[in-house]
């Protein structure tokens, strides 16, 4: 897809999409790259008072600077907590996480995440990846998981070859039925495309918005599913110059995340 | 416990056994001595991990890990190791670097956060040569905490109706009091823990300052430690302030004092990462005999870490990285 | 979970749901809010301490002890509370002298370690009226932090072959990995939690100096948190040294600002115990008329605990109790 | 039974029959009154490396003023370790403390501990008593058990009315049987009359050592139960002027246990 404009960069859309999602006042564990963009934008704009946890330990920081790591010394500035993994997903587990952020290298229509391996044996991955790190603890404990993603039939698959992380699994009940804490699951999933919800029944990925300039055409040949439609799909909101401006010049003002590749796909 | 109808069952190897009576043993007999344990990493690599063993780094992959004590054991080419892959980045590259591992429990290797992959990371754990078992970093940081503990293992709610769970090596159970369905982890008492630190004294009682991530469970469930510090200190400034005393002294084996023993990784409070030395490493795996030249440059044909800091640092970008620290002590 | 032929069946009564779910939706909607919660002790227990609610004091007893919240709790004649009577002394005193509870775990209750029992803790306790279910110290502990974690219970290997296991309400368990026999212990959910600290801001980051006893998981399990603090402080006391964050804010519930807070408690680093007075407390228990009198002088008859404090201690007294402290500042 | 002497109290033998069971460089989690005398005069002769623990929190710490309370500052005077009751007793559990030293109302032949009540109904107790406070959970988990008794045949009965703290609780194999950690139980009862071990094969009390001027006579019509007696029975050793002069001026000037009614014995 395309986008027509040269005001903004597809990244810079995403991540003003993911920070509208944070509440003020409400607790986030974040990962680096484009969400933790997104918590920081949204701290400075429309939820100062966004708790921010990094599962590596540090609670509430003030943050100056965008971390590399989950648990460098940038997560950890004026932190009202220096604590440690344990803690922050003993919090979790306890019911106190307001939202998560993940990512993966696919996701399927229950919003079922893989980080761990490409193929079909698991003994002899075509590709092997990280894991889970603290990702399917977050997306198993946390109340309202996001996912930012890129979107392409290879990524929003109809199975994924390893469920790293719990989306809704089989569909309706089935996280209850595993175990997991009830009333948690897969909330947004911000792609490249556009952003998408989960239909309350079906618990099926469903399109909310689409981005400036993305048909439903361009977004159904992207993906490997049958994609819902919600009665009226928006177009995501343009980031502000306000957005631009703090973005660029506060939150990430050495392009560690704009500067990447997506960051050419303007104009 | 007997599981239900249509559930998960887990098939993924459990490398150590989770046996708290055997546990119990060993630590009866763990001397409680004061004693100077001061000692060089080689030393310390060389008495306290042995091959075949099970280690485990702390800190977080990049982050307060200890890199002198990794460079060592590849460059004294041990084997077999067994290894718990809790959130690992540049350790778990080093130990990839050196084929010293046969087993790993995996929370997250391979990858290195906002800095992509590792090639040879991925090469290596493709080769088919390296048992894995699956975990979550809480699942496997709780297996820790369950060895710390004294138990043979903790409930969680995390891994449940997901692959993650059907290669680990966990068990579903039945909550005793409500029905609910939850995951036991097995306790993790490895052979070898391996932590670095801002300050430690010679008997061992060692300080970190900022977060401390899994180290302190990780600390009491090692059988055996290695700590390697920024700074040697007197045991009496721990004595002042006890709130310093993250690691007490009988639970460590040996102190090694290693200036920037965390390079090219992260400090907090002393020192950022050495971006550009992790960006070499990446682009060194990328071809193979590429990479194989770069390991003999910088820890085969070295005699010790500091030989390395100099090749790959020097004074002056090690001062440069204490100036790029945003952690300042108040 | 089946128990084996001869086993010992607990008996003992659950005060409290250990069910996680339920408390996962009260914590959901718990404010993360950062707002001033500073408020008198009696708007606090008014505020937050309902007849009926289980409640569970910080400290240890006769030290670091929430003197002021408890004395108002009888002073208001709250009735049918349930009790953790985790390592308790004169916390204890107080609520018998009151007779505000109705059922309590007991881990430690009655005794008043090297100054022996309470003539009316063992009255009150012998009357019949209160429901009672046994524990250990550190099973009752390991309550507090089930909940703290989030799971229903954990397995603990304490208890076990005991009277104290019979008369609890634990569950015995095996080991899904070794087979080991444990005992698992129900988590506790508070309805309020009572805690003393040294240092507080106003939205209730909060600073305990010393041991913490159990204090960090009774603060993460109590539904609603009072704080008591000898001092307030700025919030950027904390962001300088989070080591100083012993409670986060989004945890508590009402700060209390009360000097001498844990009078006639010990206050570690602030004041010594004052043992004539806890002396006269037992003297007074003796007989119940004298003990009547006793009551109405210093909690009754007085409209605040400031009072109580000129009362029964006064400026000179509570000055000397500082300089009997042991415990320096460096 | 009386001691002869004028020298010493018999609180003071006891102690320093206590002090004498304590090794260098060992761990111990120590209650208030005797027992920490005990610990303490250890500390400052024949032990000066004894790791003393509380269950409170306090690890390590070089103790200058006899403590009231297991949680009080005294006890937490130039600590290595300022921590938690859980840690404390997670170290027990791990298999890290070696001794112990408990007290109780009632103790049987298998050095079960009673300091619950007393009566034959719990829900009715004739005398309500604290509870278990550490005491069961350091019984279950350090590796040796000692314990001070008053010995007279009330204390020292053939079953006791409530088993707090776990001893040897029917004999043999009944620990293990029960799920406690392997190769732990009661090590030494240091009572009022002698220094009572326990027998390797029946896990019966057996007298070790009698105090001075205490006859085996004295100590049968003492106890309420068949007391086994080692092969050669000991005198306990006596005090010597150097433990003394410790004791009363450097452990408990202020007379906190050493002026307890024990101390009117002397003479």
């Amino acid at each position: 897809m395309v986008l027509t404009n040269t005001r903004y960069s597809l990244m810079e859309l995403m991540i003003c999409a993911a920070a509208s999602q944070l509440e003020d006042n409400q607790t986030a564990v974040i990962g680096t790259g484009a969400p933790l963009a997104a918590a920081m934008l949204a701290q400075k704009t429309t939820a100062p008072n966004l708790v921010i946890l990094f599962e590596a330990g540090a609670m509430a920081p003030i943050l100056e600077r965008l971390p590399i790591s989950v648990s460098g010394s940038e997560t950890q500035t004026h932190a009202l907590v220096h604590g440690s993994m344990d803690e922050v997903m003993e919090a979790c587990q306890r019911g106190l996480v307001d939202y998560t952020f993940l990512g993966g290298a696919q996701i399927d229509q229950y919003g079922n995440l893989n980080s761990t391996m490409i193929g079909s044996d698991y003994r002899r991955p075509k590709v092997r990846l990280p894991g889970s790190g603290g990702a399917n603890d977050l997306a198993s404990l946390c109340w309202k998981t996001m996912a930012t993603m890129q979107h392409d039939i290879r990524r929003f698959v109809p199975k994924v070859d390893f469920i790293t992380s719990p989306g809704y699994l089989s569909g309706p009940g089935a996280r209850e039925a595993a175990g997991l804490p009830p009333g948690t699951g897969p909330y947004k999933v911000i792609s490249t495309l556009g952003v998408m919800g989960f239909d309350p029944e079906s618990k099926r990925m469903q399109v909310e918005s689409l981005h400036p300039g993305v048909t439903k055409q361009d977004i159904r040949a992207a993906t490997g599913f049958e994609l819902l439609f919600a009665a009226e799909v928006m177009v995501t909101p343009e980031p502000t110059e306000q957005q631009l401006e703090i973005l660029r010049t506060q939150v990430d003002p050495d392009g560690m995340i704009l500067g990447k590749p997506e960051r050419q796909k303007r104009g | 416990m007997i599981e239900m109808e249509g559930e998960i069952q887990p098939v993924g190897e459990l490398f150590q056994s989770p046996d708290v009576n055997t546990a119990r043993e060993f630590f009866r007999n763990k001397s409680r001595a004061m004693t100077d344990k001061r000692m060089s990493v080689p030393e310390a690599v060389a008495a306290f991990i042995h091959d075949g063993d099970y280690i485990a780094t702390g800190g977080f992959g990049s982050v307060r890990f200890s890199s002198a004590v990794l460079h060592e054991i590849v460059r004294t080419h041990k084997h077999n190791l067994g290894f718990s892959g809790h959130s690992t980045t540049h350790d778990f590259q080093i130990l990839a670097a050196g084929k010293v591992i046969d087993r790993c429990d995996i929370a997250y290797v391979v990858g290195l956060e906002l800095r992509g992959l590792s090639p040879n990371g991925r090469r290596f754990m493709e080769s088919g040569t390296v048992r894995t078992t699956e975990w979550s970093n809480a699942g496997l940081g709780w297996r820790y905490k369950a060895a710390a503990m004294g138990v043979p293992f903790l409930p969680a709610r995390v891994m449940l109706g997901s692959d993650t769970l059907r290669y680990s090596a966990g068990r579903l159970i039945t909550d005793p009091f409500t029905g609910q369905k939850l995951l036991a982890v097995p306790a993790l008492y490895p052979d070898v823990g391996i932590i670095h630190v801002h300050q430690a004294d010679i008997y061992g009682n060692s300080q970190i300052d900022g977060i401390s991530i899994v180290d302190l469970d990780l600390a009491k469930a090692s059988k055996r430690l290695i700590v390697t510090t920024e700074r040697l200190v007197e045991t009496d400034e721990f004595r002042r302030d006890p709130r310093k005393t993250s690691i007490p002294y009988w639970q460590v084996d040996a102190v090694c004092h290693v200036p920037y023993g965390s390079y090219p990784g992260n400090m907090p409070f002393e020192y950022f990462s050495d971006e550009q030395h992790l960006t070499e490493w990446v682009k060194a795996e990328q071809d193979e005999e590429c990479f194989a030249g770069f390991l003999d440059h910088y820890i085969y044909d070295v005699p010790d870490f500091e030989t390395y800091l100099r090749l790959a640092a020097g004074e002056e970008r090690l001062a440069e990285l204490r100036s790029l620290e945003i952690l300042k002590r108040t």
